[in-house]
């Protein structure tokens, strides 16, 4: 499949998508025809209509007012995913490398990953005030689990005999980590990056939502308090797009590190 | 036994240790499951290499070969017994030697030259000087046109050379090696043979050589070690190959010693295939 | 007078459940109109998930005031925390509770709610309280009914449309949306005076300005420069029009539906404060709703006079004539 | 390390951390020695004190009002586990063997991974009702991308020689699925259910957090309400101590499926 | 050259079609980055293996061998010519094919048995009768004793016969096998040979053998074909093995025809190996 028709194959799936939210939410079923009252399939009182959200986001992006915004929930974002990424895979390795340390602290990583991040907003709160450190945070405690489950995970399928060869090899523990634990682990790593990175966005802006006076997640807050729908999915579209963004960086970095993964050639069936 | 016959231990004297020295070795695989039993793969094993000492192991497949090499690597831990190096019980990873090893073990996410050049990385050699000598390496093992590609784009001997490279280049004192030219062809096989017949004769190292080809094993050892079927499987005889040196693989099997010796240690190893076959039939459940 | 004291904090930062919710009109109103820099207040506004946060973030320090439900300085004394409020912005709660209309024939007044579902914005919220309340009036119980967290926006509308709820008691614009939908019916209505004197016999403060009294002791000018500000953002609420409201909000609170939001200011109008002063009455009013379902606060021994201090709006009162 | 030994370094772990709790919420730091006020390393405010919190569970336990809620609950957090896993392993396994369907949705998919799922509540609501279900799809969105992606990666890191294998010995593209891909996706997929577990019981929790009459989310909820730090508290002990307890029967199936792999014996060093 | 002397296109007339016709097939590995040039491995191959011919493959190591094979079973998409399986072109994967690959493929999570019974499984044959059959295979090839081993339990060797029983339990018409004793003593080897021949005396296949070691390939095939080094290598010679069936790999040695035959084919394999050498090394960066 060539480029082309892929991205043409993409955006017929965008179109088809929204010419049903469009015409579920502008064209009202009959009366009686399914319930004894006329109703939109999509009531636009909840799901809004595309043309008034495409327009409220030209509109937000042509008076500037989201920039702002959104400059902020992509620096969080960004230090999100960063601050957690880096944790996880720090982390991952280690307890991967310290079997009894993995074994004695394993309850308590399970038993932290399931702490409702909601509840812990305020505490975020009190340690780290209201800026964007909070929010941050938030985004951390997300995606710190979803990368170190998979980096812990990884570093323990190594090839049992490519690892007894570079012990062979005369390599120390922290060779064998850059050498053999690291490129091992790697696609683990980003599989759970391409998770992280919706999560980070999460995190981000459900700490935003908790409490902030700035973002992309302040602004949807707003938007529910007054009943603005549109409000609403033109800041969660601008989310959408901006996390595949995000998303085709790390990809590229993938694609980069990966080179000497076999992949299917042209030659192959 | 023709083996037991003609067994010499090789007992150096007193002066210099052994560079391997493995004394009543008895490896164990747990069970895994309840209901299991415990596999013994290698009873009482007791050999010496002398330092510069070339030994080869022959033996039926599945006798433990590689178990006794995973031991004196120090990989395995023997259930009973002792390994010794150069004197020094074993008591971690055996840091004096090189493996190589039976199956794949070269790192998927280097090049050849990558592969090669590791061990000079990892002893701390400059980048650049590793890489140097690595090319030089590749080389000899006749792949300078392959440095570049990764292991998955290489045959199946080509991999084996780079592994080989892999290993030769660290220059270690003792060298394990398991079936380092199985899936070369005879021709490649006589020139690597070759190779590492010189390596040796310059700078002689303890050789602990696996291969099935017995031969080659005669070639190039100044010992041949066989062990019997498994499982609990013995080093059943040894035999000296008295044969000068230095020798070219291909000239040497020409000489009527060889002959003699090969039909020798052939009659002795046949028994004990057909011996391990019908042991491993036997226990069927 | 008190414009030639420079404020001993001129930025501030100033936390709210829910800005854009009626209830805390007249903050956006002193932001909008521009009454903080009149004082020369630099406030920076922090919305929060709900009004339970902004109170935590103002314990925890990080920030300074404030604006939120009376009722939390009560509680905050029964647990040792010093807060006090220092202005009084609603008067009223402005909780409604509604019936859906197709079971208004079953449940025609509050006494027939036995065995409803209560959809209520939070459990343990002051809408819950306001129904507890209702309920012990008629001599029912919390237990004889089924409450049920719906929050306060889109998804408490869709529950009463859905039918999942029987009854439901909460805060504009939710009502005004279903009444102007024609889905519900009222049953007990705290935004106007008639009602508020059927329920309490009187007044019940609802969202205030408050703050740590630490802070009241170290910043008296700030304070009263802030409550200068509010003060006149509940004069300027006393004689506007809800198009005048319309006009100084935020243009995002219209976009969903301004007619609705329009509806929704003319209905709320009369919970704003008057005078800014909570009367005793009023306090009163507020305590015995909160000890009659709160054991914690039922234990607890309050000193109402210290959860209000009048001085600065009196002073306000004084200066801004 | 035996057994004894492991429980009790663990034991210990959770000691020493109550004992840090413990102290730095009773006893004040003096003034002046830090900052001018005296004050609790810990402010109770914020984090209760472990006493109370274990009492209020030792009681909510005793009286039994919390099984009720706990069994609510639970429900939801084991349906979302096992509806979102399956889903993710069945949309993942699809995906991976049907690379065209993956490079059309693929923008979609992660797009739909960073929607903020409070803000999607009020949807569920309206569809799934106030009912669990509306709880178990908020989990679900949670668990089902995590899982997702690592199955989808999982699929696509079989060994090319096994499966080359596989497909001459005349596999189907089902008995490759069973034989191949299922098995060797499995490690994948237990690594991401291990943080799927815990993910679950968070949008179960923050469902009830944003809309419910039952459950521990919803007591949670109501604590916090009424500034009750320590009905929140024991609320996530409850949560902690359960996510435990699903996480354990997920190693247990682990462990079970996984007997082919190499595992360090005693006799490797 | 000695090969195209003694050339034999294996034309068998036009009655039955060629089990497997390759007919100038090039297979080219695309280049994986920008600056690499694509790799020609191997170039105008013409193969023809007529129904219940046993061929052997012999040549330098990264000739070509097991690219060939992969392009017969339809693994791998000739860049030129094409192949064509009883008549008619391969376009998807050779499903009349059983294909010993030459690299480990058994299935890590699937004991010995279960690895042998596989493919019956997939044929439909209901469980407990497969599992019947594979303990019977597994005792054939001496490993009756590890049917419940997994495979990183087992030795080099073991595996590969696992591997073995595994494909032959399917009973293919076309046996494409890399190697198939590679990592076997010269024993076993024997006895895994003489086994192999007994089954296709049974019931003949064609069989496509890849083996570096000549006598192997003299005593087991019908006919032996030589591949030049590579890149870009070809078929350069090819000997039709006139030796009485049924042979037994141990006697058919003697033969004095079996000698004269092994004499010609080693050298011309020899020179090509040498070229081999050479040209790799000539390439070098
Ligand atoms: N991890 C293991 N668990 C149990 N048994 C094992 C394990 N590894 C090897 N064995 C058994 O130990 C015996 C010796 O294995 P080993 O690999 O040393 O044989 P080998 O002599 O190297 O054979 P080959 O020539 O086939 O490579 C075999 O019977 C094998 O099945
Ligand atoms: N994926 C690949 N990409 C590029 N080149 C490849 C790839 N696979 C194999 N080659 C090259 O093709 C040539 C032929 O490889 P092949 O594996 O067929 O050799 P072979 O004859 O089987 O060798 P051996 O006896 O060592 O197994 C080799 O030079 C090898 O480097
Ligand atoms: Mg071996
Ligand atoms: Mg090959």
């Amino acid at each position: 499949m060539n480029r082309l028709v892929l991205h043409l194959l993409q955006v017929l799936v965008a179109v088809v998508l929204i010419a049903i939210w469009h015409f579920a939410s502008t064209i009202k079923i009959p009366a009686g025809l399914v319930s004894a009252k006329a109703f939109y399939p999509l009531d636009p009182f909840f799901f809004s209509t595309p043309l008034a959200v495409f327009e409220r986001t030209w509109r937000d992006f042509a008076t500037g007012v989201i920039w702002y915004h959104l400059g902020i929930t992509l620096l969080e974002t960004v230090l999100a995913f960063l601050i957690g990424a880096l944790g996880g895979v720090l982390v991952g390795f280690w307890f991967a490398r310290q079997q009894r340390v993995a074994a004695v602290f394993d309850p308590y990583v399970k038993m932290a990953n399931a702490l409702p991040r909601v509840v812990l907003a305020p505490i975020f709160a009190l340690w780290l005030g209201l800026g964007i450190w909070s929010k941050v945070a938030l985004g951390v405690t997300l995606v710190f689990f979803i990368v170190f489950f998979n980096v812990y995970q990884g570093v323990k399928e190594v090839s049992p005999t490519v690892l007894a060869n570079a012990r062979m090899l005369g390599m120390s523990e922290r060779q064998l980590l850059r050498h053999v634990y690291w490129p091992s682990a790697l696609s683990w790593m980003f599989s759970s990056l391409h998770t992280a990175v919706g999560f980070a966005l999460v995190g981000a802006v459900v700490g935003e939502y908790l409490g902030s006076a700035a973002g992309l997640g302040y602004r949807i807050h707003q938007a529910e308090g007054v009943f603005d729908v549109t409000g609403v999915f033109s800041g969660m579209l601008v989310l959408a797009v901006f996390v595949i963004i995000i998303d085709t960086c790390v990809s590229a970095i993938e694609n980069r590190l990966m080179v000497w993964r076999p992949t299917a050639a042209s030659n192959q069936r | 036994m023709a083996g037991s016959m003609s067994q010499e231990g090789a007992s150096a004297g007193d002066a210099p240790p052994c560079a391997v020295e493995l004394a009543g070795v008895q490896i164990v695989f747990p069970a895994r499951a309840k209901g299991e039993t415990a596999f013994i793969a290698v009873e009482g094993a007791d050999l010496e290499v002398a330092d510069g000492e070339f030994v080869a192991i022959v033996g039926p497949t599945g006798c433990g070969k590689s178990t006794l090499l995973n031991a004196t690597a120090g990989l395995l831990i023997p259930g009973a017994g002792t390994v010794s190096i150069f004197g020094a019980p074993l008591g971690g990873l055996n840091r004096q030697a090189g493996y190589l090893f039976q199956a794949e073990a070269l790192f998927p996410w280097k090049t050849a030259v990558e592969n090669v050049a590791i061990g000079l990385d990892v002893a701390g050699v400059p980048a650049g000087e590793a890489r140097e000598r690595a090319l030089a390496w590749l080389k000899r093992v006749g792949l300078a046109a392959f440095a570049d590609r990764y292991p998955h784009m290489l045959s199946g001997g080509q991999r084996k050379r780079v592994g080989l490279a892999q290993v030769l280049i660290r220059d270690p004192k003792i060298l394990l090696m398991d079936e380092p030219f199985g899936p070369l062809d005879a021709q490649t096989r006589q020139i690597m043979g070759n190779l590492l017949l010189d390596l040796w004769n310059a700078d002689r190292k303890a050789v602990l050589f696996v291969t099935h080809d017995l031969e080659e094993a005669i070639a190039l050892a100044d010992r041949v070690v066989i062990m019997g079927a498994g499982p609990a499987s013995r080093i059943i005889g040894q035999w000296r190959i008295e044969l000068p040196r230095p020798r070219d693989i291909a000239e040497v099997r020409l000489d009527p010693v060889f002959h003699a010796l090969h039909r020798e240690i052939w009659s002795a190893l046949k028994e004990e295939v057909v011996k391990g076959y019908l042991q491993s039939e036997g226990v069927t459940a | 007078p008190a414009l030639a004291q420079k404020a001993e904090k001129p930025s501030l930062t100033l936390g709210v459940g829910g800005k854009p919710l009626l209830y805390y009109l007249p903050l956006t109103i002193a932001e909008r109109k521009g009454f903080f820099k009149e004082e020369g207040l630099d406030v920076t506004i922090n919305d929060f998930g709900g009004g339970a946060k902004s109170l935590q973030a103002l314990i925890g320090g990080s920030i300074d005031v404030v604006t939120g439900a009376y009722e939390h300085t009560i509680r905050m004394q029964a647990k040792g925390q010093d807060i006090t409020s220092v202005i009084e912005l609603g008067r009223y709660p402005g909780i409604v509770l509604v019936v859906r209309k197709d079971k208004a024939g079953t449940y025609k007044s509050v006494k027939d709610l036995k065995g409803a579902k209560i959809g209520v914005t939070a459990p343990g919220s002051s809408t819950n309280f306001f129904v507890n309340f209702l309920l012990a009036k008629e001599g029912l119980k919390p237990e004889d009914v089924s409450f049920v967290g719906v929050g306060g926006g889109a998804s408490a509308v869709a529950q009463m449309k859905r039918g999942e709820i029987d009854a439901l008691s909460n805060l504009d614009p939710v009502i005004t949306k279903l009444e102007s939908d024609g889905d519900v019916v009222v049953l007990a209505d705290s935004r106007t005076e008639e009602g508020n004197q059927k329920i309490f016999g009187g007044t019940n403060p609802a969202a205030v300005l408050y703050m740590k009294t630490d802070f009241i002791a170290e910043n008296p000018v700030t304070t009263q420069k802030l409550v200068n500000a509010f003060y006149k953002a509940l004069m300027w609420l006393k004689t506007a029009t809800p198009e005048d409201v319309a006009k100084v909000v935020p243009e995002e609170y219209l976009l969903g539906d301004p007619a609705l939001y329009l509806a929704a200011v003319k209905a709320s109008k009369p919970i704003y404060s008057q005078t800014g002063i909570i009367p005793e009455s009023g306090m009163k009013n507020a305590l015995n709703m909160l000890v009659e379902f709160d054991p914690e606060l039922k234990a607890a021994k309050i000193d109402l006079p210290k959860t209000f201090d009048g001085r600065f709006v009196a002073k306000a009162a004084e200066t801004l004539k």
